[in-house]
């Protein structure tokens, strides 16, 4: 009787796999259905735990949104690391950028730099204030109510005397907070060196105008420009074009900066050593300009 | 679960078909099947018993205990003595209802039938209540019971595991079905139920009335006719 | 490929770092079942400890013969077997105890753990690695259940190991053994867990 | 109100809404009067909905009062005249109450100024005929278009564009818009009672201009006054004067469609739709003066009012003249006034600066004080489903605001916030005061945002 | 951010600020006046209870209320937030929370109720508004299920007791254990055993009144719970005539009252369109006779609103009310 | 007949609400609080759980009715075959329960998936992704474990569950499952709208939401019984008898 259990045991089991095995392997010819074959080498590459822990509904579900709506090849959990590249690998994107992209705030004024400011109530965010008139006189430079800090995820970007300030510690360079910001004065910019130059204004009005609203803003002076090639004046204000920057003209650029009136013109950041070399090789990039709007509600609003 | 990867177009040789067949690339899993089949019966044969063993000493274990009284089945391991019993089941033929009893007979050693523990069960407040009951031979008097099962809340209704509540059974006629009296003042006849449980209380005395009344009849002709 | 963690790193990793419950909530449902006292808790840590084992080794043993597709069939059936192992023996010698447990010893086949143990590590890594990472995963296991276990038993029954510890006048809160009582237990205790690695990881980012 | 309701296909009102304070006495008795000329004015090139206007002359040129100076910019779009007769300035740029920022032309007053009593002549005095048998609809079309003319009613949309006939969507009611429902605001009040014959007159000549069969003009019944006015002035014209009960938001076009005609323009829709056009009684009147004395639309009537002004007035005003100047006119702010508003106190805009211009959809001043402000703090919302209650528009607003404080605009869409049209009830009514109009068009420009991408 | 900013301040000139229309408010009605609404509409309640259940009533309101006060204090502080106390919400929670529990309760009870409804019921979701169950109730269930013998039918007698309603059976146990009658106008006035604020239909009544035409509630929850109850109760009692627990018993009866009124009308977990409230309170009804006659309870208010506190998101997205003009 | 039906009727509103997976028995907790951000995920993923649940009930009751339990039928002729009938019919394969049915459940839901997606594609996109999720979701294979129970551990053969106890057992508890997890879905969407403090977003909040609701479902304790009650005719106790002969050894 015990053998014939023990056989009988391993015959069931086996007689079960045989009919499964052939069965699906029938079902799988029989019911091919064409698929894109990243989608399959992605599949193969995730761990097939089925988790869910992607946010997506199962490993299939994740692969597929990697290769057809570009979901980022990093988000098993159970795979890891290693899991990643290899579904970058499958992706042929690059882990990693060319250069650091770090956000640059074209706005250096401080609270008791501006003019017109008024007590604000309402919802305490940029994007609320931004819809309101005479929270501050000039309707470019940041407000200051930190929307910006709210959407970083690294803690690296403050309200400090009412203007946005960026900890180039702490950045990694998402841009999140460049997409948020109501007012478009966050440029998210390749840094070319440990500290780059930027302009500390984004108000494009003349320069009466702009010194009817603030204490510091950029007059559109041209002194800059005089001074350097690299400078451009487009709309009252200067544009830095990044591919006339090199060692030599630093000295143009710096007596430029002392030209200037108004002190608008600033190095930020400092990116670790690591990305200046990483990035010593790599072409420069282009003409980095801001994406300046007039900002103030573009909403239709009534009827 | 990945899906089984698509196969090549069938090939014309036989030795590539063999090669491309589903069970021949999944030897891997019928190796293991067999080995997994036959191991799984080995430890069944050698745990089977044991197991059974188990189950069956959870019921019989408390026999002594529901015919004789605590002390009396304190006495009978000492002696190191074992009762005799007998496991037989009754099938109850009613007007909509069918049920089947397992009923387990007691005897000494002098083969003389010391009563019989039936195992029953029924609706509790939570779940199902598993019981074992003992009467004597000519199903007088209710000599104990046992709850075997039960998911009834902690703290309320598991109190009818408690010695101190089914103890209220020992000694209860059976001539009369047993009533449930809330409040500590039970007559003779009934029961008292645990405060603040009710139900439970209710749904133990009905599953004991009722498993008496179903097999009064049969275990007392059986217990005349037997011997 | 990248980097695999030696042995010994498995081991701490999985104890605390990567808690397979706290951290990577894996095999919720066993954790909400049989918490509602230490004696299961750890009797299941136990078992879990023997299934993912033994799992480990065999497909780090049988790792290079796995075919990409059959993966997780050869996983789910090696699993299985083991497991079944594990029934039988605790019932067969504690039974009350596998009674307690009932369905959730064999419902540690479908445990996520431990198909996730045996894609990541083990069908990746050598015996040596693949078993201390068991050990390490089924102790980190064991500590969040008992966690969870001792907080439910406490206030639950005021006993712990079905020893009482808390003075008689306890009134012991019910709720805590039963349903309603694993959920919230454990999602407080993982709130706490969050809360605390949250300020740890603020601390050193601070430095 | 059914029996007020006789003879039209609308129950007289619509669904929700609210009712907050009238406070229409501060102006309301106050006579309109005409606001010395100024010295100089700012004109900012976008006054209306739709493209900015393009100026047609150069700085330091001599205009007298009506000339065109800006072009208009595109079919919707409007072109502007000098309202003062002078030297135009460079341009420079001027940030308006409602917080665009766009360009503006100054002019310098210069000669001889039409004013006072003159002015009032100039734009409504004369004879207003009372059939607009002379006129043929391309001509009346032309002239609104060419004088400029926009909605005074708060939108500013370019009025021409309305009216185009349209041989898909004939129009066949034209609903002229005396309601007046936001507080405070006393400006088409006055007009009705003053001047209510160019009023007939123009909407005589917009049921021309579309070939409407019926003209209605709607009045709120707070104002019983206005209603006989415009019931003697209208006598005999066929003009039908629907009486409705007071209830904010009821000037809206929606809500006056649906109440008088019992129509619902469709979401998304034009009144056009339904066959209705809807124009505010100032428009009407300046319709008129445009189509009969061929006045460009240079000035209007701007209620000044509120607790924190010394004198409320209704004056006539040119545009681009500096709000301050208003202010000062009405003898300045009172000591506790604290807050701005360019339009009524439910919609207008909140402003801090004194010197913004007076546009074409600037209704009224409204200054309020720190006791008609006064209100408890925000709490979170309590889901008390008040401002579903209220909203005119059958929308849930908590749900909206909430989703946009939250950046989720999927969850916003679903809740249609593209139906809001900002009336305010709601966070009017919120007992958690929450800011619900200001998430709501915050929302919504996330929206727009999303779709464009 | 706010206080960064600067704010012009002159004894002279006017203070001027700007903010986001609309620039009135109806400042009849705010968080705290809804508040402090539910508080007057109790007051008969509470009054009904310390008039029948005396010092009892007036230590478990005094425990609840202290205690809901002192955890929203803790855990609004833990979570380094203002404490909330002046909006009365805690307030609110602790006087129901009482009037829900039997007087005799020991004080344990009352005290972690008060911390469950505030803490789990509430604050972990982010406090006032934000709550997806009924934080009374929720705090009211956990100890129920927690201290089932303090809170079953036997925990609200005491034979010791000098009060006289509290040596009596509750109404609806006494119907469910031994079919006991009481009379109708026992259970209107409220002179009989309970939780302390369901005993008076009357007390409910008139509260509940004054909160629907103070629109602090919305009439249509009462209105879908008792006309749910009465529907069902109407078929209960066809199909079993001969029961003397009528459908006016089953209303007058139990928490109906004080649940249709008092908690089912809670605003942040019930449905924002009207739509949506009628559906909610007609649920709560149904679930209340489905408990009533099927469950183990003899009661099913609570488990009632918490089982559609529970699907009360979903209704909100069932019924988003078609916008004028729209589809 | 009817109370066969009454039966069916309570062992679905007992899986279904009243013991409910999700929330009294902590089964398929996983999928719970992973695939329960959007209400039409938790939805979709609760259709494609009662589908295969379904299947699997089916599978694991024949399976064990027919050949594991001891003396099923065709383990009995099978193993008559070689050895003599008495011993054959004592032949007890039920060790090989868990791998059988899960082994069974993980190629049933790869089969059905490759079928829908075949021939069905809209409904694969509906639901075929949640399919591969499902082979880890306890709640099917508790559902066998349970169906399996009540088949080999009942006291006598009479009282062993047919198929249809079997599949309402199953549907039922994947409907109950289906109701939690969109229950949970919904309430997950009003909470992306909250403030919950930091550490509790995401799964912790979760679970104690899982824990009120579950606190919620309580309330149905008893329910079947009092149906039951409601809906039986009592059961006469004077009942006609007889003694059966002694049960083998
Ligand atoms: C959480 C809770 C659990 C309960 N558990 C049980 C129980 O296990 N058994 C029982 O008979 N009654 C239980 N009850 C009580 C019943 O609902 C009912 O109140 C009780 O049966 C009335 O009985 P009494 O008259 O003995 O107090 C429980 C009540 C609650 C609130
Ligand atoms: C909430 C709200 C209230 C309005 N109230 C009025 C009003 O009281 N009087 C008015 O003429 N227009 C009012 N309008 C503007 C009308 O909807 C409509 O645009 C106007 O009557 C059209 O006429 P117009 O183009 O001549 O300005 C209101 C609009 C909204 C959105
Ligand atoms: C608001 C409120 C809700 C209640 N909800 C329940 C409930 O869901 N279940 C319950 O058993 N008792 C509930 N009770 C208590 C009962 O109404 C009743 O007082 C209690 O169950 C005592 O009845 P018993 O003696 O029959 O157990 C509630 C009481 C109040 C005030
Ligand atoms: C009409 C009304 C009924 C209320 N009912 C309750 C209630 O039953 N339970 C409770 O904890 N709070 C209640 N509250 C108070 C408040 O809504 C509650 O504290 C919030 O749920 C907390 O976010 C009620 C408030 C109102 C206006
Ligand atoms: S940079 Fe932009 S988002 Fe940041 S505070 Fe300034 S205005 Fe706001
Ligand atoms: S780029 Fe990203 S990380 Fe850097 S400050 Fe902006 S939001 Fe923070
Ligand atoms: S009125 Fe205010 S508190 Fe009430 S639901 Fe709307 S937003 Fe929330
Ligand atoms: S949601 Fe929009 S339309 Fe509705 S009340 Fe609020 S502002 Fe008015
Ligand atoms: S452990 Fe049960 S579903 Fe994951």
């Amino acid at each position: 009787m015990n053998i014939v259990t023990i056989g009988l045991s391993a015959a069931t089991l086996f007689a079960m796999a045989v009919v499964i095995c052939y069965i699906l392997g029938w079902a799988s010819k029989a019911f091919y259905v064409e698929v894109d074959p990243r989608v399959e080498a992605i599949g193969a590459a995730l761990p097939g735990a089925n988790c869910g822990g992607c946010g997506f509904v199962g490993c299939n579900d994740y692969a597929e949104a990697v290769v057809l709506s570009g979901a980022p090849v990093d988000k098993c959990p159970v795979g890891g690391a290693s899991c990643a590249s290899e579904v970058a690998g499958i992706m042929g994107v690059e882990v990693g950028e060319s250069y650091p992209q770090r956000p640059v705030v074209h706005c250096t004024a401080k609270y008791s730099d501006r003019k017109g400011r008024h007590e604000y109530r309402g919802e305490m965010t940029c994007k609320g204030a931004n819809m309101v008139a005479g929270v501050q006189g000039c309707t470019y430079g940041c407000l200051g109510f930190g929307d910006c800090t709210r959407v970083c995820k690294y803690d690296a970007i403050h309200v400090i005397d009412g203007v946005a300030t960026v900890d180039y510690d702490k950045c990694i360079g998402c841009g999140a907070c460049g997409s948020v910001c109501p007012r478009n004065i966050i440029t998210i910019t390749p840094f070319k060196k440990s500290q780059i130059l930027a302009v500390g204004c984004s108000n494009k009005d003349k320069g009466k105008d702009v010194m009817a609203v603030c204490e510091v803003g950029c007059i559109g002076c041209k002194a800059c420009a005089r001074k350097s090639e690299i400078f451009k004046i487009v709309d009252n204000l200067p544009t830095i074009n990044y591919d006339n920057w090199d060692a030599e003209c630093s000295l143009e650029v710096l007596e430029a900066c002392e030209k200037c009136p108004r002190n608008r013109l600033i190095f930020v950041g400092e990116p670790s050593d690591a990305d200046i070399v990483a990035t010593k090789d790599k072409e420069a990039p282009e003409i980095i300009e801001a994406d300046f709007k007039t900002t103030v509600d573009d909403t239709e609003w009534r009827g | 679960m990945k899906p089984i990867q698509q196969m090549e177009p069938l090939s014309p040789t036989a030795f590539e078909r063999l090669r491309n067949n589903n069970i021949i690339q999944a030897w891997l899993v019928l190796i293991l099947t067999l080995c997994f089949g036959s191991s799984l019966a080995g430890i069944q044969m050698t745990l089977g018993p044991k197991i059974e063993e188990n189950k069956l000493n959870e019921t019989l274990e408390k026999i002594p205990e529901l015919i004789l009284g605590a002390e009396g089945a304190q006495k009978l391991t000492e002696s190191g003595e074992k009762l005799d019993v007998i496991p037989r089941s009754f099938v109850v033929d009613k007007p909509g209802k069918k049920a089947v009893y397992n009923v387990y007979e007691a005897f000494d050693k002098d083969k003389k039938r010391l009563g019989w523990v039936v195992k029953t069960g029924g609706q509790g407040y939570a779940d199902r209540i598993e019981l074992l009951l003992g009467v004597d031979p000519e199903v007088k008097t209710v000599s104990g019971i046992f709850v075997l099962e039960q998911k009834e809340t902690p703290g309320l209704g598991n109190k009818i595991t408690f010695e101190e509540w089914r103890g209220q059974f020992k000694g209860k006629n059976t001539e009369t079905p047993m009533g449930v009296v809330k409040g500590g003042k039970a007559g003779a006849g009934d029961i008292n139920a645990i405060t603040g449980a009710t139900i439970s209380s209710r749904a133990v005395t009905d599953i004991v009335n009722m498993a008496v009344a179903d097999l009064k009849g049969p275990l007392t002709a059986n217990a005349e006719g037997g011997k | 490929m990248a980097d695999q963690p030696t042995a010994a790193e498995r081991f701490i990793q999985g104890i605390l770092p990567e808690n397979p419950v706290y951290r990577q909530l894996l095999g919720l449902c066993p954790t909400l079942a049989v918490t509602n006292g230490l004696k299961a808790a750890i009797t299941m840590s136990a078992a879990v400890l023997f299934v993912l084992f033994c799992a480990n080794v065999i497909v780090s043993l049988i790792r290079n013969l796995l075919k990409p597709h059959l993966r997780i069939v050869i996983f789910t059936l090696t699993i299985a077997t083991f497991v079944t192992f594990a029934d039988r023996f605790l019932a067969a010698y504690v039974y009350q105890m596998s009674k307690v447990l009932g369905p959730y010893i064999p419902l540690i086949i479908v445990n996520c753990l431990i198909i996730c143990r045996c894609e990541v590590c083990a069908s990746k890594q050598g015996v040596v690695t693949a078993g201390a990472d068991a050990i390490g995963q089924s102790l980190g296991f064991c500590l969040a259940l008992c966690s969870i276990a001792a907080v439910r038993e406490l206030l639950g029954t005021g006993m712990l190991f079905d020893i009482r510890v808390l003075p008689v006048v306890w009134p012991d809160w019910v709720i805590m053994v039963l349903p309603p009582g694993a959920f919230l237990t454990f999602g407080l205790l993982l709130g706490l867990v969050n809360w605390y690695s949250d300020r740890r990881a603020a601390a050193a980012g601070g430095k | 109100m059914g029996l007020k309701f006789k003879g039209f296909g609308g129950s007289g009102s619509f669904p929700h809404g609210v009712h907050p304070p009238e406070r229409k006495n501060f102006s309301g008795a106050a006579v309109i009067e005409v606001i010395p000329s100024p010295g100089q004015v700012l004109l900012p090139l976008l006054q209306n909905v739709g493209a900015p206007a393009k100026t047609s002359v150069k700085a330091k040129s001599e205009v007298k009062m009506g000339d065109k100076i800006a072009d208009a910019g595109g079919f919707v779009s409007a072109p502007l005249h000098a309202p003062i007769a002078g030297k135009v300035g460079k341009t420079g740029v001027c940030t308006l109450t409602n917080g665009r920022h766009v360009p503006a032309m100054p002019i310098r007053a210069e000669g001889e100024q039409i004013e006072g009593k003159e002015l009032w002549e100039k734009i409504f005095g004369g004879q207003w005929p009372k059939n607009a048998d002379k006129y043929s609809p391309k001509e009346i079309v032309d002239a609104i278009q060419a004088a400029g003319i926009v909605g005074l009613g708060g939108a500013a949309f370019p009025t021409h564009v309305k009216y185009v006939p349209n041989e898909e969507k004939p129009i066949d009611t034209v609903l002229i818009n005396g309601c007046e429902c936001e507080p405070y605001l006393t400006s088409d009040y006055r007009m009705m009672l003053e001047v209510p014959d160019p009023i007939i007159c123009g909407s005589l000549l917009l049921a021309k201009a579309s070939g409407a069969k019926d003209v209605i003009i709607g009045v709120e019944d707070n104002k019983p006054e206005a209603v006989e006015v415009l019931k003697k002035a209208a006598a005999g014209t066929g003009i039908q004067i629907a009486v409705l009960p007071t209830k904010y938001p009821q000037g809206s076009e929606k809500q006056l469609i649906l109440a008088v005609t019992g129509r619902e323009v469709p979401l998304g829709g034009l009144p056009l739709d339904v066959g209705v056009a809807v124009s505010n009684v100032s428009t009407t009147a300046a319709i008129a003066g445009a189509v009969v004395k061929g006045n460009p639309l240079t000035h209007r009537v701007v209620s000044v009012t509120g607790a924190g002004v010394q004198t409320p007035k209704n004056l006539l005003v040119p545009f681009g003249i500096s709000i301050g100047e208003l202010i000062e006119a009405c003898g300045g702010l009172t000591k506790d006034a604290t807050r701005m508003v360019a339009g009524g106190p439910m919609m207008g805009f909140a402003f801090s600066d004194m010197n913004s211009p007076v546009t074409k959809g600037t209704s009224g001043i409204t200054i309020l004080t720190h006791e008609d402000l006064k209100k408890e703090d925000e709490t979170s919302c309590v889901r008390c489903g008040r401002c579903v209650d209220v909203c005119p528009m059958n929308l849930v607003p908590t749900k909206i605001a909430m989703a946009s404080r939250h950046r989720d605009t999927e969850l916003a869409q679903q809740y249609n916030i593209m139906a809001c049209f900002e009336c305010g009830s709601c966070a009017y009514i919120c007992p958690a005061n929450l800011p619900l109009v200001q998430l709501v068009r915050t929302g919504k420009a996330e929206v727009i945002a999303a779709g464009k991408k | 951010m706010a206080k960064e900013i600067q704010i012009r301040e002159s004894a002279e000139a006017p203070v001027i600020h700007v903010a986001p229309s609309p620039h009135l408010s109806h400042t009849a009605q705010t968080t705290r006046t809804m508040m402090r609404d539910v508080l007057i509409a109790l007051a008969p309640v509470t009054g009904m209870a310390l008039y029948v259940f005396q010092a009892y009533a007036l230590r478990q309101l005094a425990i609840c209320v202290i205690g809901c006060l002192a955890a929203e204090w803790i855990f609004t502080g833990m979570r380094g937030r203002r404490a909330t106390l002046w909006d009365f919400s805690a307030a609110v929670t602790g006087v129901i929370l009482a009037l829900s529990l039997p007087g005799t309760a020991p004080w344990y009870i009352g005290v972690i109720a008060s911390f469950t409804a505030i803490g789990i019921g509430k604050v972990i979701f982010g406090g006032l508004g934000m709550n997806i169950f009924n934080p009374a109730m929720v705090g009211r269930a956990f100890v129920m299920i927690a201290f089932a013998g303090a809170m079953g039918a036997a925990g609200y007698q005491d034979a010791s007791s000098a009060v006289d309603a509290i040596s009596q059976a509750t109404p609806m146990d006494a119907f469910k254990q031994g079919g006991a009658i009481a009379p109708l106008s026992a259970l209107f006035w409220g002179n009989t055993n309970g939780s302390l604020g369901e005993t008076s239909a009357i007390a409910c009544l008139i509260g509940g009144l004054y909160l629907c035409i103070r629109r602090t509630a919305s009439w249509e929850i009462p209105a879908g719970v008792i006309g749910a109850v009465v529907v069902l109760g109407g078929i209960a009692n066809l199909l079993n005539p001969e029961s003397q627990w009528t459908v006016l018993h089953h209303i007058l009866g139990g928490a109906l009252l004080f649940g249709a009124f008092f908690i089912a009308t809670d605003p942040v977990t019930s449905p924002l369109t009207p739509k949506g409230k009628l559906i909610f309170g007609t649920g709560v009804g149904a679930l209340i006779m489905l408990l009533r006659i099927f469950s183990g309870y003899p009661e099913g208010v609570m488990f009632a609103v918490l089982i559609m506190n529970s699907i009360t998101p979903l209704i909100n997205r069932w019924t988003i009310p078609r916008p004028l003009g729209g589809k | 007949m009817i109370s066969y039906l009454i039966d069916i009727f309570l062992i679905g509103i007992g899986a279904a609400l009243i013991n409910n997976f999700v929330l009294y028995y902590f089964v398929g907790i996983c999928p719970f609080v992973g695939v329960s951000r959007k209400i039409s995920t938790a939805f979709g993923m609760g259709c494609a759980v009662i589908f295969v649940i379904a299947i699997a009930a089916v599978i694991s009751w024949a399976i064990t009715t027919y050949v594991l339990m001891p003396g099923a039928l065709l383990s009995r002729t099978v193993a008559g075959l070689f050895v003599p009938p008495e011993t054959a019919a004592g032949i007890d394969l039920t060790i090989l329960s868990y791998i059988v049915y899960i082994f069974a459940i993980s190629s049933s839901v790869q089969f059905v998936e490759m079928y829908v997606r075949k021939f069905f594609p809209p409904l694969y996109k509906a639901l075929g992704v949640y399919l591969p999720l499902i082979t880890t979701n306890c709640a099917i294979l508790f559902a066998c474990l349970v169906i399996m129970s009540k088949i080999t551990g009942v006291d006598n053969p009479a009282d062993a569950w047919d198929l249809g106890r079997a599949l309402t057992l199953a549907v039922g508890g994947g409907i109950g499952f289906t109701i939690a997890i969109v229950i949970m879905a919904g309430i997950r969407e009003e909470l992306d709208l909250c403030d919950v403090p930091k550490p509790f977003k995401g799964v912790a909040i979760s679970l104690i939401v899982a824990g009120i609701l579950s606190l919620g479902f309580m309330g149905f304790t008893g329910v079947d019984s009092g149906l039951r009650k409601a809906m039986m005719p009592k059961p006469e106790v004077v009942a006609q008898v007889q003694p059966e002969a002694e049960a083998g050894k």
